[in-house]
């Protein structure tokens, strides 16, 4: 069979390679290679079947493909890779932001070829995570992921960059070394035979209930911090505010996804018992997250730091679903993760082009800016409207799976994130009527609207948003050919 | 018959076409300044989607009240045989014509063209007119939408989209911040309702999954109607608190929409936006749409007593709370706006008390009178300039044909005979004294309702003297007034008409099967006789009170250091509901996030920072031991001998005997 | 034995010696060509790889060593002076690597300079030295070895004799080596008295058992004199001053090379010894578990004071010492855990340290030649000035920060993984030395920012390399050159794809571990 | 081993050899001083080698023990050698034997 998986990972890093060597014409080369990426994604869904739950109850994967790598007595990694209804909505998700982004920051002046380069190398590595299969392939496309971002920010980043990269550097990279240590432990104490998924599967089930609940507690703190959790979150509004709009997006869209994805796929179905023995664990920092996110976000007047907070709040609600433990909530889950991708991507953009536009992002200064600028000022409209959950748009099916699953685990408990999303439409509607309605102000006079790149790649997230919000079908038919059958 | 089945099928149509509508002006208006920037092209949609709307509702009067349901899936997911959705779970987005929505697409689809009709002159000197009538158009498309919903689901939905249409239209003049903070105050209380009408959808969706026929409600898209049969749940069993709590909360969620007590304060703010907006959407439909809800889910779904007791207590309560706070308004969209809040009320009241068919045909009239009352009075904004009754005066004669319309409009919103407020009104109060025998409780209620049509006359001719009535203007700064093009008065005349017959329509029996059940039309027996007798005089006595006090361009002022005089100002402050939810709002919400703000900052990443000096101070200090000096380092390494000496020789000994290790 | 024996067996070792000797004949017969002793030198180098490798290609290890199975990954012969094991034979192979890297750089150096020619001897006998330790099978044995590189390398930090910095550096390591020698000593005749012999696994075997901690003592002794060997805490001080002043080819020898000789005589001492823990009677277990936990104790303390020193450490030669001192943590935690794949962790990590540490300090003397400062900050903006050199430069550090796709990694990923496989308290162990990492992650970010990131001093410096320089290698010599690129092909090579030479690590110290029972 | 107390004295003896070797190592500064000191501590082990060897309960431990004596008194000749060169050289360099001065590799 055709090593589709393989030959997509090839090709990302050959479209990176080319990029950081193309000089002047990076942006064209990123932009092939971004376009051949998503090409090949589609590929990969239009002939996505899932081969479904081996005899002896291990999920498998399509496109999988497995070559022995290290082989010792006592340690056996393999290149291991493969896809469910898990892992291809977010790879579609990387694909579709790599090309917004490579799109959207077209016009990048300082250090083109690098700048697009890392860009492409970030998206490879999420690709990777997604794929992998195999303990030390997944840790090794995780920690690729962290280096191109810590030069995004550090680099083209704002005033206080060297303090935000760092930061960001230093949380995510313990968080992932608290999440090496467990699956290690995973793996070893289970006396796995080796280090891939199925190997694991059988036997980390096994294990005792004390230790897949120690483990799982363990995996949520190291996946937890990508997420991010409360509150081991405070790098997030830095890194956002500090990034360039390019990193801030892929930061929000696929970063974060890193987490919520491996908590599904190594922690959910590896130590069920775990996460069950641990959900009142986890809905405590789920609750936490959702409130603090959506209080906090109400106070900030920078419009990036503001949408960072709302991504707390959503990404609490990701935790929530997950917690539950139901086909419902994972489901839930894997479309809150895709929604709040696009969703948040359109909202850093537009906070960027607010910036470039009026040289201010403080949402207490920039006043009616609706005429001036209409296209910015609806971009910003549907963001914000899709972000508090409007029914059509992206985010409504997901977070109402999502609640619903809630309310069926814990009852009126439910009312928790349901008050909060009172809260989040509060913070969005203030944030409107300060920085589109109302006279005018703040507003200097070389302001223009919206260069064709930036519209561009907002548009194409917005009639994603609207898509996927009438059609979630085309999303949840995907999803559900995972273990999403398998749970109880 | 073949060609009902023929267009129920296409009932889709009716939120397609103002959808489409809506694309198009939306993309090609700002080029189409020829047909008023798409002002036509969405009046034009705006016809065919009442043609057909009538023309089902039609068939549906022919076809006797059957069920038509067409369903299209939107997502599901496989059941895994445990759980609560076993069988798994689909949701579907459907178009279900049944006899109350093809009422409603009769008041949707003419009001909605009537008033798109009437901008093209309303509207025509304002800018922004693409966003105006685009829209316009999908709330149009939502509303069809929400009328023609087959599950809860597909309610909310579209439920939410009109509310965003209305926060748009509301926020209009979005110059304007009043404008703006109104139509966020809009989104945000009803909002709040929403919230729990979606908790009440829950709890219907989980209780009753797996009720029902084939499958299960759940795994058949939660439909309102299975195999011709309303679903029922309350017959379905399930635990009867359970039902309580999912009944109050939906009446939450209605509360919302439809401005009930205690959300009612959004919407004499929403006055904000243009009239025509305020005609169509917080007079006619949306705001009705919290009634229907209502009715809905008590024919589909069914309320226990305590839900009935809790939705009368509001509706009473509401009808003449809003009354009263628009006795003393000086601004004739926000009196107009009141009395809607009151109307609503009366609707609810009726929904409460078992009659969610008198509830509707009060809703019907209304739709028409309220609608013709904001189109008049916008026709009065539009020649004067100015919406402060105080300043109008003497316009009957500039303006005879608005005068007409607001004065038909105003009598039949007093429930004068015969004009449609009566019928509808009158009904709804006898069905309601019906019940009293056996609910006593409801009494109280009752007598409020009661009392409101004394009000509801009061004030509304107390708004007609001020404006109408007199020798001449009483601020001559205002331009003069004159009556405006066709495109105006013809809508006026329109509903004037309905205003007039609508009441009447019922006693068609072929109209009466949209109505099905008890008291349609009108049954007059004695206390009905009775009844109609004492709400007669009552209006006539408050009209009577309004020509005395304001009649003739009189001006009535009641001393402010009177009895009255706190009382006005009470009411003026809207018993200050306002000023309470604007201090939860802001001090209470936004304090609270500053304080979190601060904490997040120095405490959390404070402690962050702490470690991060920890370390740096420690690797200073550290560094400097690295003296150069030689003698220093063999210092270190003899210590470090004698240490290790240490542990060996002494404390692991020790430690072994101890079993320490 | 006889010469027609031995030769055999020391066929490697013999063909260093005679390069050693012909290059100083060829000093005195008046050749003084820098080109001409490395030639030389790099052949024997060359020869005595080749000759190792093929013994351990050779099935049975008998091999060209003509020595019978039995001495190579056999039991020990009670009493022998040197015994063959194919895991000391990897390591003489690492050794090899680490020495012909440096002798290629020295290529570069001024073509005719004073004492060359003795540079490249001191460096051959010092390679010779470190062979003839991994072969040690008896304590005095082990010494002489150990004591023939340290002197020669005492002598090849000063070999220039002319600066300052370079003899300051030579009399500190002097002083400080003479001591722990001594101390080494010591720690010898004790255990040599508590049991009547010198035979490493006699010794191993029958301690703690009827001496009055007389052997503990000797241990305690030893720990310190091989401490300094390895640069571990606290008997590290010496390391930075010395690696700061020496030339930096030879910072690169000591840090890449003579260290590793150290870690190798620990293994050789101590793996014996806790080979047994856990499987022996409470008194006896528990006291050999004391080693182990003063050795754990040292691995600890050596890791986490060396990162918390590199970490805003300005100096460039001085931080890499610092972040070698690390290094060394890690490996004797391997070392201390005693188990098969500890021990292959162990080794992994040395080689890759070996190829990281040598690479890094190569570059910096490409750079220093450049004439660009001792500072960290002087580095700034090199990613553009010196393109090919900052990238080999980068890679060096992400391999030793333990970034994927670098031997750093793989080494890191199996060696932390024998811990936690070690289960128990090992562990925390494990937790430990991931967490240091991660503040190691620090100071070289640091380093790639100030290449690629902060802006540089002045524009004349910024110009680009000029295309006409050779090889694009950034104007450093071939020799330097080379020995960089090599060491990064290798980085790379070992990180994508391991297996080969793990795998033969694996049973390499398999092997080693059965032969100390 | 045969008899403790003579053990337990001959330690006591080598222990303060050792003890006076280091004491010098520490104190000294002039480096030839500190030659002579190291050249003390290494006899120390020197001298346990030889009587551990003289007591050794086999002939081939005790022949084990003596050529290990003679192997180290040739080390340590060496070992003093080399200091001694680098003591020149550093006299030469700086016109002063004294270790505490060389103080120039610091941070």
């Amino acid at each position: 069979m055709f090593p589709a998986l393989s030959f997509l990972l090839l090709t990302l890093l050959v479209g990176t390679v080319l990029t950081f060597l193309s000089g002047r014409w990076a942006r064209w080369v990123a932009l092939g290679s971004s376009m051949l990426f998503l090409l090949e994604v589609s590929g990969l869904l239009s002939g996505f079947s899932w081969p479904g739950v081996s005899a002896s109850g291990v999920p498998q994967y399509a496109y999988a493909e497995s070559y022995p790598w290290i082989s010792l007595p006592w340690l056996h990694i393999s290149y291991t890779v493969g896809v469910d209804g898990i892992s291809l909505p977010l790879l579609l998700l990387t694909a579709i932001l790599q090309l917004v982004t490579v799109l959207y920051s077209f016009d990048e002046r300082r250090q083109p070829a690098a700048y697009f380069g890392l860009v492409l190398l970030t998206c490879l590595g999420c690709a990777g995570v997604f794929l992998a299969l195999d303990v030390l392939l997944f840790f090794l496309f995780w920690e690729l992921v962290l280096i191109p971002m810590f030069f995004l920010i550090g680099y083209w980043g704002g005033l206080r960059r060297r303090y935000a990269a760092l930061k960001f550097f230093v949380y995510t990279h313990v968080g992932s070394i608290v999440m090496l240590v467990a699956l290690l432990v995973t793996a070893f104490y289970s006396h796995a035979p080796s280090f891939d998924f199925a190997g694991m599967y059988v036997p980390a089930q096994a294990l005792g209930v004390t230790t897949q609940a120690l483990l799982f507690a363990a995996m949520l703190f190291g996946f937890g911090i990508k997420f991010p959790i409360v509150p081991f979150h405070t790098w997030l509004p830095d890194a956002h505010v500090e990034a360039p709009t390019g990193g801030s997006v892929l930061l929000a869209g696929l970063l974060l996804k890193l987490g919520g994805y491996g908590l599904i796929r190594w922690g959910l179905e590896l130590l069920p018992t775990g996460l069950v023995h641990d959900q009142p664990l986890l809905y405590a920092v789920a609750f936490a997250s959702i409130i603090w996110g959506s209080v906090i976000a109400l106070a900030q007047r920078d419009l990036k730091r503001l949408v960072a907070y709302s991504s707390i709040n959503h990404m609490g609600i990701v935790l929530l679903a997950i917690a539950v433990d139901s086909n419902l909530g994972l489901l839930a889950a894997v479309l809150l993760m895709f929604a709040h991708g696009v969703v948040s991507a359109l909202l850093f953009m537009v906070s960027g082009s607010m910036h470039h536009t009026f040289g201010s992002r403080d949402i207490a200064t920039v006043h009616g800016i609706t005429p001036r600028t209409p296209v910015l000022s609806t971009m910003m409209m549907v963001g914000a409207l899709a972000s508090l959950g409007l029914p059509a748009l992206i985010s409504f099916p997901a977070e109402f799976s999502a609640l619903l699953a809630t309310w069926d685990r814990l009852g009126y408990w439910v009312l928790v994130p349901l008050l909060l999303l009172v809260v989040t439409a509060a913070f969005y509607l203030w944030m409107m009527q300060r920085v589109l309605f109302g006279p005018t102000e703040g507003v200097p006079e070389t302001a223009r609207d919206l260069p064709w790149p930036e519209a561009l790649a907002m548009s194409m997230l917005v009639a994603l948003t609207v898509l996927y919000g009438i059609l979630p079908g085309l999303l949840t038919n995907v999803i559900i050919h995972s273990p999403v059958y398998g749970l109880p | 018959m073949w060609q009902a089945t023929y267009l129920f099928d296409w009932a889709f149509l009716l939120p397609l076409l103002p959808a489409l509508s809506f694309v198009i002006v939306g993309l090609l208006g700002p080029r189409l300044k020829r047909l008023e920037h798409g002002g036509w092209v969405a009046v034009g949609f705006g016809f065919a989607t009442m043609v057909i709307g009538v023309w089902i509702a039609v068939e549906e009067m022919l076809s006797s009240g059957g069920y038509t349901d067409q369903q299209y899936t939107w997502f599901s997911i496989p059941g895994n045989g445990t759980g609560t959705f076993p069988n798994g779970f689909s949701l579907v987005v459907g178009t279900l014509v049944d006899p109350i929505s093809a009422l409603m697409l009769i008041v949707v689809t003419v009001v909605g063209f009537l008033v798109l009709l009437y901008s093209i002159g309303y509207m025509h000197h304002d800018g922004g007119l693409p966003r105006y009538y685009a829209e316009l158009s999908l709330f149009l498309a939502a509303m069809n939408g929400l009328v023609l919903s087959d599950n809860l689901l597909e309610f909310f939905l579209f439920w939410e989209l009109v509310g965003v249409c209305s926060y748009f239209l509301i926020g209009f003049y979005y110059e304007k911040p009043s404008a703006a903070s109104a139509a966020k105050e809009a989104f945000l209380v009803t909002r709040v309702g929403d919230i729990l009408f979606l908790l009440g959808i829950f709890v219907y969706f989980a209780t009753y999954a797996t009720s029902g026929s084939a499958g299960g409600w759940a795994a058949n898209g939660f439909p309102f109607v299975q195999g011709n049969q309303p679903f029922l749940a309350g017959a379905m069993g399930g635990h009867s608190t359970t039902l309580t709590i999912a009944g109050l909360l939906i009446l939450g969620g209605a509360a919302g929409k439809s401005a009930q007590f205690p959300l009612h304060v959004w919407l004499p703010d929403a006055m904000e936006g243009p009239t025509t907006v305020s005609a169509l959407i917080h007079a006619a439909t949306m705001v009705a749409a919290g009634v229907y809800l209502l009715a809905v889910a008590s024919l589909f779904l069914g309320f226990t007593p305590a839900d009935q007791l809790a939705i009368v207590a509001i509706g009473g309560f509401t009808s003449f709370f809003a009354a009263t706070m628009a006795l003393v308004n000086t601004d004739i969209k926000r009196v107009i706006a009141y009395s809607t809040i009151s109307q609503l009320g009366y609707m609810v009241l009726a929904v409460g008390a078992g009659f969610a068919m008198v509830g509707l045909y009060h809703l019907f009239t209304h739709a028409f009178f309220k609608a013709l009352l904001f189109l008049a009075a916008g026709s009065v904004i539009h020649a004067v300039g100015t919406q402060d009754l105080f300043k109008m005066g003497g316009l009957g004669k500039s303006m005879r044909i608005t005068g007409f319309a607001f004065l038909v409009g105003g009598l039949s919103l007093s429930g004068i005979v015969p004009f449609a407020g009566f019928w509808s009104k009158d009904d709804l109060l006898a069905s309601v004294y019906g019940t009293l025998a056996t609910h006593p409780v409801y009494w109280p209620f009752f007598l409020m309702a009661l009392a409101t049509v004394f009000l509801t006359a009061y004030y509304i001719f107390r708004a007609f003297f001020l404006a109408f009535s007199g020798p001449a203007s009483r601020d001559p700064t205002l331009p003069t007034a004159h009556e405006a093009s066709w495109v105006m008065t013809g809508p006026l005349l329109a509903l004037s008409g309905l205003a007039m017959g609508a009441g009447l329509l019922p006693f068609i029996p072929a109209f009466a099967s949209l109505l099905p059940g008890a008291g349609i039309p009108p049954h007059y027996g004695l206390s009905e006789l009775a009844l109609s007798g004492i709400s007669l005089g009552l209006a006539a006595g408050g009209i009577g009170l309004a020509y005395s006090l304001w009649g003739n361009g009189k001006v009535y002022t009641a001393a402010p250091n009177s009895a009255l005089g706190p009382v006005r100002a009470l009411l003026l402050r809207r018993y200050y509901f306002k000023d309470a939810y604007d201090a939860i709002g802001l001090r209470g919400l936004y304090g609270l996030s500053r304080a979190a703000d601060f904490v997040e900052r120095y405490m959390i990443d404070g402690t962050v920072h702490g470690l991060e000096r920890a370390f740096g101070g420690l690797s200073n200090r550290l560094r400097h031991i690295e003296s150069g000096v030689v003698l220093d380092y063999a210092a270190f390494l003899v210590s470090g001998l004698l240490f290790l000496l240490l542990f060996l020789l002494v404390i692991a000994p020790w430690l072994v005997s101890t079993g320490g290790i | 034995m006889d010469l027609g024996t031995l030769i055999p067996q020391f066929l490697p070792e013999f063909v260093l010696l005679g390069a050693g000797l012909l290059i100083l004949l060829g000093e005195r017969v008046g050749l003084e060509r820098r080109e001409y002793f490395g030639a030389l030198s790099l052949a024997g180098m060359l020869l005595a790889f080749l000759l190792v490798a093929a013994d351990l290609g050779t099935p049975g290890m008998g091999g060209l060593r003509g020595v019978s199975a039995g001495q190579v990954d056999g039991a020990a012969i009670p009493g022998a002076l040197y015994g063959f094991s194919s895991l000391g034979l990897w390591f003489q192979e690492f050794f090899l690597l680490a020495a012909g890297l440096v002798a290629l750089a020295f290529l570069s150096r001024p073509s005719v300079e004073r004492g060359a020619a003795v540079s490249y001897a001191l460096l051959i006998f010092a390679t010779l030295g470190m062979l003839l330790v991994t072969l040690a099978a008896d304590l005095v044995y082990l010494l002489l070895a150990l004591e023939i590189t340290a002197i020669s390398s005492y002598l090849l930090v000063g070999y220039t004799r002319r600066d300052p910095r370079g003899l300051e550096a030579a009399m500190k390591f002097y002083i400080i080596g003479a001591l722990s020698a001594a101390l080494s000593f010591f720690g010898a005749s004790l255990l040599f008295g508590a049991y009547g012999t010198t035979s490493l696994s006699v010794i191993g075997h029958s301690w703690p058992s009827g001496s009055g901690g007389l052997a503990s003592a000797g241990y305690a002794f030893l720990l310190v004199g091989l401490g300094f060997e390895v640069t571990a805490v606290p008997f590290h001080m010496w390391a930075v001053d010395v690696y700061d002043g020496a030339p930096d080819e030879v910072s690169a020898f000591l840090a890449g090379g003579t260290k590793k000789v150290g870690l190798f005589a620990f293994v050789l001492l101590f793996t014996v010894p806790l080979l047994l823990v856990g499987s022996l009677s409470s008194a006896t277990g528990s006291a050999r578990e004391s080693i182990q936990l003063s050795l754990v104790v040292l691995a600890l303390l050596t890791m986490t004071l060396g990162n918390l020193l590199a970490l805003l450490q300005p100096e460039m030669k001085r931080l890499l010492a610092y972040s070698s001192i690390s290094q060394a943590g890690y490996m004797l935690l391997g070392i201390a855990v005693g188990t098969a794949p500890a021990l292959t962790g162990a080794s992994l990590q040395i080689l890759a340290h070996v190829l990281l540490k040598t690479g890094a300090f190569l570059v910096v003397a490409a750079v220093s030649a450049l004439g660009i400062g001792p500072l960290v900050a002087d580095w700034r903006g090199l990613g553009v000035r010196r393109p090919y050199l900052s990238a080999a430069f980068a890679l060096f550090l992400l391999g030793l920060a333990g970034i994927p796709l670098t031997v750093g990694f793989v080494s890191k990923f199996v060696l932390f993984s024998a811990l936690v496989q070690a289960e128990g308290w090992f562990l925390w162990l494990a937790v430990a030395g991931l967490l240091n990492s991660a503040l190691s992650v620090f100071y070289y970010a640091r380093i790639l920012k100030t290449m690629y990131v902060d802006k540089s001093p002045t524009a004349e410096e910024t110009a680009p390399a000029r295309s006409g320089e050779p090889l694009g290698a950034d104007g450093l010599g071939w020799g330097r050159a080379g020995a960089i690129a090599l060491a990064a092909v290798a980085v790379v090579a070992l990180g994508v794809y391991p297996q080969p030479v793990l795998g033969a690590l694996g049973t390499a110290a398999q092997h080693f571990l059965s032969l100390g029972l | 081993m045969s008899d403790p107390i003579t053990t337990a004295s001959f330690l006591g003896l080598s222990g303060a050899l050792l003890g006076i070797g280091l004491f010098g190592i520490l104190t000294r500064r002039n480096f030839i001083l500190l030659l002579i000191a190291i050249e003390i501590a290494i006899n120390a082990a020197v001298l346990n080698f030889v009587y551990f060897a003289a007591f050794a309960s086999t002939p081939a431990s005790g022949l084990n023990g003596q050529s290990a004596a003679v192997v180290l008194v040739g080390l340590a000749a060496t070992e003093i050698a080399v200091g001694l060169a680098i003591v020149l050289a550093l006299n030469r360099l700086r016109g002063s034997i004294n270790v505490t001065e060389a103080t120039s590799l610091r941070l």
